[in-house]
């Protein structure tokens, strides 16, 4: 991982860039974010991807866009991530430097939206064992689907660790923080949990990244990624509608297509 | 705290048959803020709105929930009154407890409670209902005509004449359109150019009038009231101002052979032109694409021969912005160029000719003096075919909708070929003879019954030439099919009526819808004929669909009085019923994070970007805001936005959680 | 189960169901008062969390109905509201949530037939399936008298 | 340079001289014919007619043949193969589950990117950019081109130049030093199939093509299609009847017009094979 | 009292709490969910627990301090306006077993805090209807740091019998309080005499950090810029406030309708950016570091100083649930060392 190093060492060094957004080793051993703006500091950066959180959270922060232009690891969902953060008009896209790995993980920068989509494209599609749970889910009968998430949702005590984590979740104020009328009832109650996790489900249908930081945020280990998952698969099978692919695409639940298939409307 | 109330009507027997509705009254008045509930036989009638008045006023009541027959019905009347009470209109609504309770309902506990669940509902909705206040756009009392043609005038003279500003502005050099073009008009047979020049000229000389020729519309922006429309006056290369329209320069130009749209290519006109005659403006113009000194970069001719001295070789486009209140399209119709049909030759055969160009044939004032000559040479036809439904009614040819005029200008046609050439012989291929409306069914029968028009009810599968001929096929599906085949000396295609070129993408400029031929959408088909959806452009015309001279002045008187009526006061009021994106205190300033997903989901167009400041003038953050002028009060985007930060009013967030809670749940 | 009376709520949208429901009226067709109308101004307006609402407040159905596609008043607001029907009610799906319980239903104005026999068949089709306890349950969490000890 | 090559019954049949001089005129140009082995009827013209899961097997198996051979495209001379080949490509591509069908009948793997080429796009492909340096005696002559039915229609299915009035040949003939009329019956029926259960009708159809011809002063009718030929040509007898007059216009295919233009022999065009007479010097007019 | 020491085979401690269930006692026990993770919770049966645990992911605090509390329920229409309070079998006798030393100690942080100005009466009826039979720690990880912030791993604070686990496999039960003195009283039996030198596993947690050192450097740190360095990273989330064993903020909200429902009060965390809000729309902590600032400070300045209490047990759990990977240890070293 020493070519990133390099890199963002002389972006920081030539000015290129005020802030390295990265990756360092935690006290677990496990990989956590970090933030380098000076170049000597660039050594403690690795990258293994065994790190669960998208950085591109970080884009939206005040305190970080403080810092000026910055350069940011990613990985594919990040990109997809800044890709949605730009036509949802959050972020300055020329303040932003995304820095991620080709085939033979050489370091590739991207410095404007076109490139970041061109390199989505290349990378393409991959599918993987969450399809087959979500799957496994759909198999059950109704009752079933039910009492599993009713167990999983029982452990949820709305730390809104997935709400935080998550990227898109950038607004200032959620709607479970608002209380006229109360669209979500505020403790840990199965109704609240439930209707929490529903609303964050649609909130994100249509826009999810599938970067799993929700679930991996969640300290109870809660699979919060199936629901957005499920979603991102719907939409695409719907109506052919995938995030980040494309800038300033219509987001699907903002458009409609006259030939709409349902099979459940009398 | 509310101070409600409620009032059960009986409406005669027609609820209290099946409602007990005293039981509601007593029931509705344990609802805390509930002061007043009370039931009564006619609540619609006088004394019914007298007790709803005095019980505003004796009761300080700050919502009133009657209940009665459908909103739909009634909602207005009682607004009404408690209004005449002193109570904001909107602080009062309605139960729908006839139509949707004891009418549909056996009479029972369960129908009754019903009743009281929905009364319940309302209540506790309205003690969230805002006073409000309808919302006042100011208007420019200036209306734009796009088009020229006979629905533009009529609609441009309309609206001038009830006294207002008009800014009429068409493509081409003249105004007139096709009606100009037309030799005498069916059922009537009088001169096209005698109804129709008179009207020109009272456009030129209206002095609310402000015509632009030669002109098109280069975008336009705004909403209702409000537009700002940008025009490109296109260089006639000549100052109108001191042309005085001698035409002295038209006759020596040396080119002098390109095929003169007037006639419909029948005859020849110069580079420097006036469309013809009675052009309004009657000002010539330089067709650039033909111009010697343009192409080769001398000649000048014109501009030595002009007494005026009014040439401009180097006159630039002109832009002008220009600020008014409503819009009208009339820019009308085109039809099919013979050269659409390959089985009648592509074309290829020059005495295969469309309706237009017999209409210049017929005309008096055409290239032939109105002999009708056959193009090839000039001999006059013995045999004429006429083709009705040329690509109309035909799904093949993308044209599945019936042209409407055809039937009659070929009926016509047949009869005026038949007055100028009474030993001739006229044969018309039909599918229907569609002659609805007044007087047009006497007109086809005289063509057939007086004048001797042969019609044959069937389709002609081609036309071919042999020997200077034009040979036929058809079928008289009347002789259950038989093949016919006749030896025309010329074929004149009733040619399908189509979208204006163009339309499509001023339709895009407009943001108004069209259907898939390219014709403008109205807003309704049956109840808002000549608007669109988009409040303040109105239609008139055959930009619609294929219309008739008469059906298209009506059309336009109608355009005309719906912009009247939109001038006739200095602001419109709108129904406040529409959505608003909420403002917080600093330094949040709105729960709006601009995402502007909104944006695309609004059919109006009404969600607009604005900018929050601070002090310094800098911007802070840009958040969604909504065009009150524009939106109409659907609530999508209000469904939509993750934030709840935009909301409407009369069905805002908290009134609709407020009432399915209210509705479910016992006092 | 006999003497069950669904609690069914319909949120419609003004332009066409409400119409068509009004029509119903005037025709005297009758229909079962277990179901009762919210009026919309148009089914783009339904928010989803509603239904959600509407079920932790002890609904046992739900009738979403707008006009049909192409009639919406406001061109596109049904277009738009299928779309998130779409997405929204395969969520439910996915989570357990008895889809069988939300009937959405395009009438117009012009069919008041239509409105009562789409809210007979929905009652009849919600009695079969009995009170939407498992829902209930949970809403009545820290609600009922009887006391649980969190766990 | 190779390509497929379907013949079908015709040109080993009736139009025995179109086969000479397809195969001439393609030798003549360095291009090898790759006959399909084990090719079958292609349905024409009564198969469809009759049964429609026959009629679109035989051509798919045709088809199915040459992917198998490894031919990726294929000329077919007789306009009646080609239709129904082309035809039959079509129906299956816009319909998977008649493709299901088709490929289950016929029981060999079926794709459909064969490309099928008539003998005029075929011509136009390979051929027409090398005509004029290889003309050694122009074919001043005045024309009809007769495309008929089957080459150009149905428009949506075939794709192939201007449904009413085509000019592809025309353009071609030009070429050649020809000069191609305009004229008003293109494509008008020639009586195609009834050739043999009502030569009646065939004389009455055909005449009405013949006399336009004539009486625009054609010198010869460049055809593209068997049955055509064998209507103009074979029927003459009956057409003549009909007309009541003697037309000795010839018939040629445009292969043959082609190999005249650039010198091969009668023989090998087969010229002798007419029933109407025809030879290189136009000696017969 | 002076502790008294007893053995208490595997099997005996199994009949012990089995006998608590069957007495109708509700038991909270560390319990092994299928995606693996510990958390206190009622058992039915001893077999549910898992004792042989590092740390679980809740703390169990929840069994004085419910996520979610009834505080009553209310009926409310012209007629009838009534507030009902919750039946004494809303707070059922309580064992709370397996709770490590850091849990145990944590209970006093809160009590202080429910009651030391004004005793919070439903605290106080769950917290004397409790019963802890604390369990000391056989094993840590880096994330533990008990024995820099005064306890250890074998502490019993807090614990009214103390477990510990021997090489065979059996518990040293030490009685520490008069409640487990009861206990012991009633089930005699199960309990051997202890010969006093059994081998317990007990972990080994080295120091981070010198306590004093940082009580000297946080004192005056409130100005400094560390608070904003260090939450560089913070998301801003509330798992570190929900896991911990002393954090005691809640909210109080509203459950039902306006005719009827219930009144509860459930946990709410300084980390959340919306905890401060006032109405006019002014948030005195506007950024994450003031948050993080104010979250460390109140545990290792303000308690001190107020309720004379550290107001963090080192259990860690704060730097395992944290999603962004803040470790506390790290941090407070940091600070030690400004």
């Amino acid at each position: 991982m020493n070519k990133i190093i390099e890199v963002a060492g002389e972006m920081l060094t030539n000015g290129e860039v005020q802030l390295v957004v990265g990756y360092e080793k935690g006290s677990n051993g496990n990989e956590r974010p970090a933030f380098i703006d000076a170049p000597e500091a660039c050594n403690k950066l690795i990258f293994d991807g065994s790190c669960k959180i998208n950085l591109a959270v970080y884009l939206t922060k005040k305190h970080i866009k403080q810092k000026g232009k910055i350069a940011v690891i990613a990985q594919k969902a990040t990109l997809a991530s800044i890709v949605t953060l730009y036509t949802e008009n959050q972020i300055a896209i020329e303040n932003i430097v995304a820095l991620t790995f080709d085939a033979n993980s050489n370091v590739v920068k991207l410095r404007n939206i076109d490139e970041i989509i061109e390199f989505l494209k290349a990378a393409g599609k991959s599918s993987d064992e969450l399809d087959d749970k979500i799957e496994e889910i759909e198999k059950m009968s109704t009752e079933e689907r039910w009492n599993f998430w009713q167990e999983q949702f029982s452990k949820c005590f709305k730390c809104y660790a997935c709400r935080a984590a998550c990227p898109l979740c950038y607004c200032e104020r959620c709607t479970v923080d608002q209380n006229q009328p109360q669209w979500v009832q505020v403790p840990a109650t199965k109704t609240g949990n439930l209707e929490w996790h529903i609303m964050r489900a649609m909130h994100l249908a249509g826009r999810c990244s599938n970067c799993n930081a929700c679930s991996n945020a969640c300290p109870q280990g809660i699979p919060l990624n199936l629901l957005t998952r499920k979603l991102s698969q719907e939409i695409f099978k719907e109506f052919k509608y995938e995030p980040g692919t494309a800038v300033h695409q219509t987001y699907a639940l903002s458009d409609f297509n006259i030939k709409d298939k349902e099979n459940f409307i009398k | 705290m509310a101070r409600i109330g409620v009032f059960i009507c009986h409406c005669g027997e027609n609820i209290s048959a099946t409602v007990d509705c005293k039981k509601v009254a007593d029931e509705i008045l344990k609802i805390p803020g509930v002061v007043l509930s009370t039931d009564y036989k006619y609540m619609c009638s006088d004394p019914g709105q007298t007790l709803i008045k005095e019980a505003v006023k004796n009761n300080k009541l700050t919502g009133v929930v009657v209940s009665a027959c459908s909103p739909r019905m009634h909602e207005p009347t009682f607004r009404k009154a408690v209004a005449e009470a002193g109570l904001n209109p909107f602080l009062c609504e309605m139960v729908n407890l006839r139509e949707h309770c004891s009418w549909v309902h056996e009479k029972n506990d369960m129908t009754t409670q019903k009743a009281i669940d929905l009364v319940k509902t309302i209540v506790e909705k309205v003690k969230h209902n805002e006073a409000l206040q309808s919302i006042k756009v100011p208007v420019t009392r200036k209306a734009l005509v796009i088009g020229g043609g006979v629905a533009g005038i009529q609609c441009a003279l309309d609206i001038a004449n009830a006294g207002h500003k008009v800014i009429l502005i068409e493509r081409e050099p003249s105004i007139g359109g096709h009606m100009s073009q037309l030799s005498e008009t069916f059922p009537t047979l009088d001169c096209s150019q005698c109804i129709l020049t008179p009207r020109m000229v009272e456009i030129a000389q209206h002095s609310n009038i402000t015509l632009y020729t030669y002109s098109e519309l280069e975008k336009l922006e705004g909403f209702i009231g409000n537009f700002n429309a940008t025009i490109r006056k296109r260089s006639r290369s000549l100052d109108e101002k001191i042309c005085t329209g001698c035409g002295l320069c038209t006759t020596k130009c040396p080119n002098n052979k390109i095929p003169n749209e007037f006639e419909q290519g029948l005859g020849n006109r110069t580079a420097i032109y006036v469309p013809f005659p009675q052009a309004v403006p009657n000002k010539p113009v330089i067709d650039k694409n033909n111009c010697t000194y343009y192409k080769k970069g001398k000649c000048k001719i014109c501009e030595k021969l002009c007494p005026a001295k009014a040439i401009r070789f180097d006159q630039p486009d002109e832009m002008l912005e220009i600020e008014v209140g409503a819009v009208v399209l009339a820019t009308g119709f085109n039809i099919l160029k013979t050269s659409f049909f390959p089985e009648y030759g592509y074309g290829q055969y020059k005495d295969v000719i469309d309706g237009l160009q017999f209409e210049r044939l017929a005309s008096a004032s055409g290239p032939t003096g109105g002999v009708i000559k056959r193009p090839s040479d000039g001999q006059i036809p013995q045999t004429i075919v006429f083709v009705a439904c040329a690509g109309s009614r035909d799904a093949a040819k993308g044209i599945p909708y019936c042209s409407k005029i055809c039937c009659m200008y070929t009926a016509k046609h047949a009869m005026l070929y038949k007055h100028k050439v009474h030993e001739g012989k006229a044969f018309v291929f039909y599918m229907d003879i569609r002659a609805a409306g007044k007087n047009y069914d006497e007109f086809t029968r005289r063509a057939i019954e007086e004048d001797g028009a042969n019609y044959i009810r069937g389709r002609v599968s081609r036309i071919y030439e042999r020997n200077g001929k034009l040979i036929v096929i058809g079928a008289d599906t009347l002789l259950n099919g038989q093949q016919v085949e006749i030896e025309a000396d010329m074929v004149v295609l009733a040619s399908a009526s189509i979208a204006n070129p163009g339309s499509e993408e001023l339709a895009q400029k407009l943001h108004v819808s069209y259907n898939q031929y390219k014709f403008f959408e109205e807003a309704h088909p049956k109840l808002k004929p000549v608007e669109t959806n988009t409040a303040g452009i109105m239609l008139a015309g055959a930009c619609q669909s294929p219309k008739d001279i008469p059906e298209s002045v009506a059309a336009a008187s109608g355009a005309a009085s719906k912009v009247i009526g939109l001038f006739s006061n200095s602001e419109l009021t709108r129904d406040p019923l529409i959505a608003h994106v909420n403002k917080t205190a600093p330094p949040l300033f709105s729960t709006c994070v601009g995402c502007f997903l909104c944006e695309s989901v609004c059919p109006y167009k009404a969600i607009e970007h604005e900018e929050i400041k601070n002090r310094n003038g800098e911007v802070i953050r840009t958040i969604a805001s909504i065009n009150p002028g524009l939106c109409q009060g659907c609530g999508t985007c209000v469904a939509l936005c993750r934030t709840k930060s935009i909301d409407i009013r009369g069905y805002s967030n908290t009134q609709v959680f407020t009432e399915v809670v209210a509705l479910l749940n016992e006092i | 189960m006999e003497n069950f009376e669904p609690k069914i709520v319909a949120f419609v949208c003004n332009w066409c169901t409400y119409a068509g429901a009004d029509l119903t009226g005037t025709s005297r067709i009758k229909y079962s008062p277990d179901v009762k109308i919210i009026r919309f101004p148009c089914t783009g307006r339904i928010d989803f969390m509603l239904l959600l609402k509407a079920f932790s407040n002890g609904a046992d159905g739900i009738i979403v109905s707008g006009c049909h596609p192409n009639d919406c008043h406001y061109t596109s607001g049904n277009f738009h509201a299928r779309r998130r029907w779409i997405v929204f009610r395969s969520l439910l799906d996915f989570l357990g949530i008895d889809t069988k319980r939300i009937v959405f239903s395009w009438v117009s104005a012009a069919e008041g037939a239509k409105w009562a026999e789409i809210v007979n068949t929905t009652v009849d089709e919600i009695k079969k399936l009995g009170p939407y306890k498992e829902y209930q349950l949970i809403a009545k969490e820290y609600l009922t008298t009887k006391e649980v000890i969190n766990e | 340079m190779k390509i497929g090559f379907y013949p079908g019954c015709s040109l080993s049949g009736t139009a025995r001289e179109y086969n000479e001089s397809v195969k001439a005129v393609a030798k003549a140009f360095q291009i090898e014919l790759v006959e399909i082995k084990d090719w079958n009827c292609c349905g024409a013209s009564a198969a469809h007619n009759i049964d429609h899961v026959l009629a679109l097997s035989l051509p798919a198996r045709i088809l199915a043949l040459a992917e198998e051979q490894g031919l990726n495209e294929i000329l077919v001379p007789c306009a009646a193969c080609y239709n129904r080949l082309s035809s039959t490509q079509h129906r299956l591509l816009e319909d998977e589950q008649l493709k299901k069908k088709i490929v289950d009948t016929i029981e060999m793997k079926y794709n459909g990117n064969v490309r099928i080429l008539n003998i005029i796009q075929f011509l136009e492909k390979y051929i027409s950019n090398e005509i004029d340096q290889n003309i050694t005696r122009k074919f001043s002559k005045k024309v009809a081109c007769y495309y008929g039915c089957l080459l150009v229609r149905p428009n949506k299915v075939l794709d192939f130049d201007r449904e009413e009035d085509p000019v592809s040949m025309d353009k071609i003939m030009k070429q050649l030093g020809a000069n191609p009329l305009q004229w008003a019956f293109k494509t008008e029926c020639c009586g195609a199939g009834l050739s043999v259960s009502k030569t009646s009708t065939v004389a009455r159809l055909s005449g009405k093509i013949l006399e336009d011809a004539v009486l625009r002063g054609a010198e010869a009718i460049i055809v593209a299609c068997p049955m055509c030929h064998a209507n103009l040509d074979m029927r003459r007898p009956e057409i003549n009847n009909y007309l009541k007059k003697k037309t000795n216009i010839p018939v040629m295919y445009i292969t043959q017009a082609i190999g005249i233009a650039i010198g091969l022999s009668e023989k090998e065009l087969g010229l002798h094979r007419h029933f109407v007479p025809v030879n290189m010097d136009f000696d017969y007019l | 009292m002076n502790t008294e020491s007893y053995i208490l085979s595997e099997q005996n401690l199994a009949k012990l709490i089995n006998g608590f269930i069957e007495a109708g006692k509700t038991v909270f026990a560390p319990f092994k969910d299928k995606a693996g993770k510990i958390n206190f919770k009622k058992i039915n049966d001893f077999t549910e627990c898992d004792i042989h645990y590092i740390q679980s992911v809740f703390s169990a605090k929840a069994a004085v301090f419910p996520p979610v509390e009834k505080l009553f329920e209310y009926r409310n229409n012209k007629f009838v306006q009534e507030i009902k309070d919750p039946l004494p079998s809303y707070f059922p006798e309580t064992i709370l077993f397996g709770a490590h030393p850091c849990d145990a100690s944590a209970f006093a942080v809160l009590e202080t805090v429910f009651t030391n100005d004004y005793t919070d009466a439903q605290f106080s009826e769950r917290k004397n209807k409790l019963t802890v039979l604390g369990l000391s720690c056989s094993t840590g990880d880096e994330h533990c740091f008990c024995t820099s912030v005064g306890s250890d791993p074998s502490s019993a604070k807090g614990s009214d019998i103390l477990l510990s686990l021997l090489k065979n496999g059996n518990f040293v039960a030490d009685i520490i309080t008069e409640k487990g003195k009861i206990i012991f009283d009633k089930s005699k039996d199960l309990f051997e005499q202890s010969n006093g030198n059994e081998e317990k596993i007990t972990a080994i947690i080295p120091d981070k950090f010198k306590i004093d050192e940082l009580d000297q450097k946080i004192k005056n740190s409130f100005e400094k810029n560390i608070w904003q360095a260090q939450s560089m990273s913070c998301l801003g989330c509330g798992a570190c406030a929900y896991v911990c064993p002393t954090c005691s903020c809640y909210d109080i909200q509203d459950l039902g309708t306006v005719y009827n429902g219930s009144r509860v009060r459930c946990w709410d965390t300084c980390g959340l950016s919306q905890f401060t809000v006032h109405t006019s729309g002014h948030n005195p902590r506007e950024n994450q570091g003031q948050r993080w600032r104010q979250r460390i400070m109140h545990k290792f300045n303000y308690q001190p100083e107020k309720i004379k209490l550290l107001g963090c047990v080192g259990c860690g759990r704060c730097s395992r649930a944290c999603p962004a990977g803040i470790s506390i240890i790290e941090n407070l070293q940091k600070i030690t060392k400004e």
